[in-house]
């Protein structure tokens, strides 16, 4: 029998969250963000977090929305874009950001998960990424090593789910959902739709439930579009 | 002079038969809306799909469907979805045959700057480090001086760099050139512009061969 | 004294509900088999599947579908497959609770050696490196003795080793006793045996309590 | 337009594999092997190899068959186990092996295909694997480094796969597989049904086609079980 991972709402799915974790949270842009966790964090108001993420979000939306309230302490992400909260907190000095290649940040997740406690990875060689890191050549060609990371809290978004904690994200919404979900001591995945053990093929699972603890169905999904850009308009940067 | 698409165009010419491409933000984005018809090419955009289409017709748009600019994208039939950790294995294991990207700054040693002015704008690397720090084939894709009509082509750069000697060639609104033993290579003058002209915006050293053909851009 | 089955029998009691478990070839696949009806267990085989089902029957037998001892398997409701990169995340990342495997021999330190008779036999590691320098909670199925009677509870092993230091638990013929602080602690007795017997087939430190209960097998 | 894979069949897809080359190929035991383009390597009787495979097959079936005819110089597996031809030409010498754990090998692998030429993994450490390598403690836990795999063909074998080299493996059938795809400078993939660019949801892909390049639809699969086991039969080890 498989192990049931189901809880209410994003309201049991939080419960445990504390001043001072660190919270790896799945998404890039807005895509594939798990909306309805954020949302009861900003509502428990739970602060001097320490957020693992590609991305914070925009002004008003995903983590953003921490940002504004001063919940997060440190930012742990690879683009700041067209987030002004973040880029003014940061240039500030109000918010501590640790800024790191993306296939750096993704791998570091993974190996977290993974029980590697480090890797080699050329990404970032020569730059400021590198310093105080360990540069070593492989093949005639630099690298540094980078470490795993791993976080008291993963919350992760998917399209669909099981009862037993089976994941399946939908397009490009997958992103860093199934590192993050294998890199979470408790991870909390909120899906579109949760169906019985059994309806999911075993086939086609993207993060197999071994990785998630706790799973529910969230409701009133915005799913709002960052950069809304159709074929009529005319090509444009 | 060329403008945006134009650059994009010039570009275009470089990808080959059955290449997969990565496109950055920006200019190169439009690199895609210049590729032949009927050539094998496929572009990979880093936040997880290869065989990205073109933006989807109004109404059609779907959240979960973007690419790296976070822009509403289609797939193309044979596109494939993924995680982000597999997006830059393809791109780290130089499965990618071809980065696009754009630059503050490209120095005549190899050298890109892109995310980061000190203290006034930090943008975030985003996937740039990785993939400048893979790819075989960098073309950047820029303007060749900047809005105060500063050189962005250098000795050296002067703002924190995303990469150490990568850069193999780079595409302005002005010039084709090449980066080999420290020094920019004219390889082509846009339509209607003199070799003095690129002189007189390129900071860095530059190479000049005695013929130096105009783009032919069809 | 237990059979095979006794043995697995005494080993699904230390199995909770709500853990992922991965068994090893032999005496281990069988603790399976004796989960009580009802508890919410999930056996990984680290060739790629989670929720790994009772074999099929006949007729039924997948050529896909296998267990790390390749044999014919069946999926449970709930199942899960992957790739063997995955599959070692999972073991090596602690994301299962508890590993069962057998061994050749176990050291009053924990170190267990499993794969290898040098110049005579060589199965390989296979999976048992990786399971046993990750698990948090190992427990080795074997007899308490070999072939040859001699004890495979030794002060230190003989054979290459598959681990160091990570054995807390072996459940044989004979008994159930836990490692710790360099000695085998006896903690059960198999059914109509005497600690005198445990003792003599046990050539590493033993430590004996006073009262020392007898197995109570359902 | 996609970039199209297809080769006519075994014969096309095994051009350029010539004698010292390294070559991974897929499976575990003898589930999801490329059994079609081993047969092709046996008629070719290109020697000297260097196998990078979980196992080395049975002793007539799978890479057993390269075996036999001594096409094999060195196995890079970590399991022997049921196959005695090659424990005999391990202990006899006359077979070069390297046996590596299967975590370690699965992730070499991995770390090959994806630019990753090192990583720390605990596998290993106190044991005969260690030997040579480095040792470094994190978290104080000793782990060892492994450094990436590549092959110069990588042979794998798919349940499904589309003309741009898109692949969907079945079951356990996946194993070794997708990793094996990555690391190839050349994969050869070989599926049991090959369909037109579009046919396969691109959303439950296993191997997206840029690790591919060559596939063929192989025919007559033997897909051979190397330990029938059933439930009418009482439970036995």
């Amino acid at each position: 029998m498989a192990i049931n991972k189901v809880v209410t709402n994003e309201i049991e799915a939080c419960k445990g969250v504390k001043n001072g974790m660190t919270l790896m949270l799945g998404g890039f842009g807005l895509c594939g963000i798990p909306e309805r966790s954020i949302a009861e964090l900003v509502r428990l108001n739970i602060v001097d977090l320490t957020c693992i993420s590609n991305n914070a979000g925009v002004d008003d939306f995903g983590l953003g929305l921490l940002l504004q309230k001063r919940q997060i302490r440190k930012m742990i992400s690879s683009y700041v874009g067209e987030n002004d909260e973040f880029e003014r907190q940061m240039l500030s000095g109000e918010l501590e950001v640790d800024l790191i290649p993306q296939g750096s940040l993704a791998e570091r997740c993974r190996a977290g998960g993974a029980g590697i406690p480090a890797f080699y990875t050329p990404a970032g060689y020569g730059t400021e990424v590198a310093e105080g890191k360990e540069t070593r050549e492989f093949n005639g060609k630099p690298h540094i090593l980078e470490s795993a990371l791993t976080a008291d809290f993963a919350f992760v978004k998917a399209w669909r789910g099981d009862t037993a904690g089976n994941l399946i994200y939908k397009a490009t919404a997958r992103n860093f959902n199934p590192m993050m979900a294998m890199a979470g001591k408790i991870t909390v995945a909120e899906v579109e739709e949760l169906v019985p053990e059994g309806e999911l093929d075993p086939n086609q699972i993207h993060t197999p439930g071994i990785f998630v603890q706790r799973i529910f169905q969230g409701t009133g999904y915005e799913k709002r579009i960052e950069q809304r850009t159709v074929k009529t308009e005319k090509l444009s940067e | 002079m060329l403008d945006k698409n134009g650059i994009a165009q010039r570009i275009a010419q470089e990808v080959h038969d059955g290449w997969y491409v990565n496109l950055g933000i920006g200019i190169p984005t439009l690199v895609a809306n210049f590729i032949p018809e009927g050539m094998e090419v496929e572009f990979q955009s880093e936040n997880g799909i290869l065989g990205m289409g073109p933006f989807p017709f109004a109404g059609k748009e779907d959240a979960d469907l973007i690419n790296a600019g976070k822009q509403t994208i289609t797939a193309m039939p044979g596109a494939a979805f993924f995680d982000s950790a597999t997006s830059f294995a393809m791109i780290r294991g130089q499965h990618v045959q071809l980065t696009v990207l754009g630059a503050m700054e490209v120095a005549q040693n190899g050298d890109i700057a892109n995310w980061k002015i000190p203290g006034k704008m930090v943008k975030g690397m985003g996937g740039a480090m990785d993939l400048v720090a893979s790819a075989e084939n960098i073309i950047v894709a820029m303007m060749h001086t900047n809005r105060a009509g500063e050189s962005k082509l250098l000795p050296s750069c002067t703002l924190p760099l995303t990469g150490v000697g990568c850069v193999k060639r780079v595409v302005t609104n002005l010039a084709v050139l090449d980066i080999r033993d420290g020094a920019f290579h004219l390889v082509e003058r846009a339509p209607g512009i003199e070799v003095d002209q690129i002189r007189a915006a390129t900071a860095g050293k530059l190479v000049v061969p005695e013929v130096v053909p105009e783009m032919v851009i069809a």
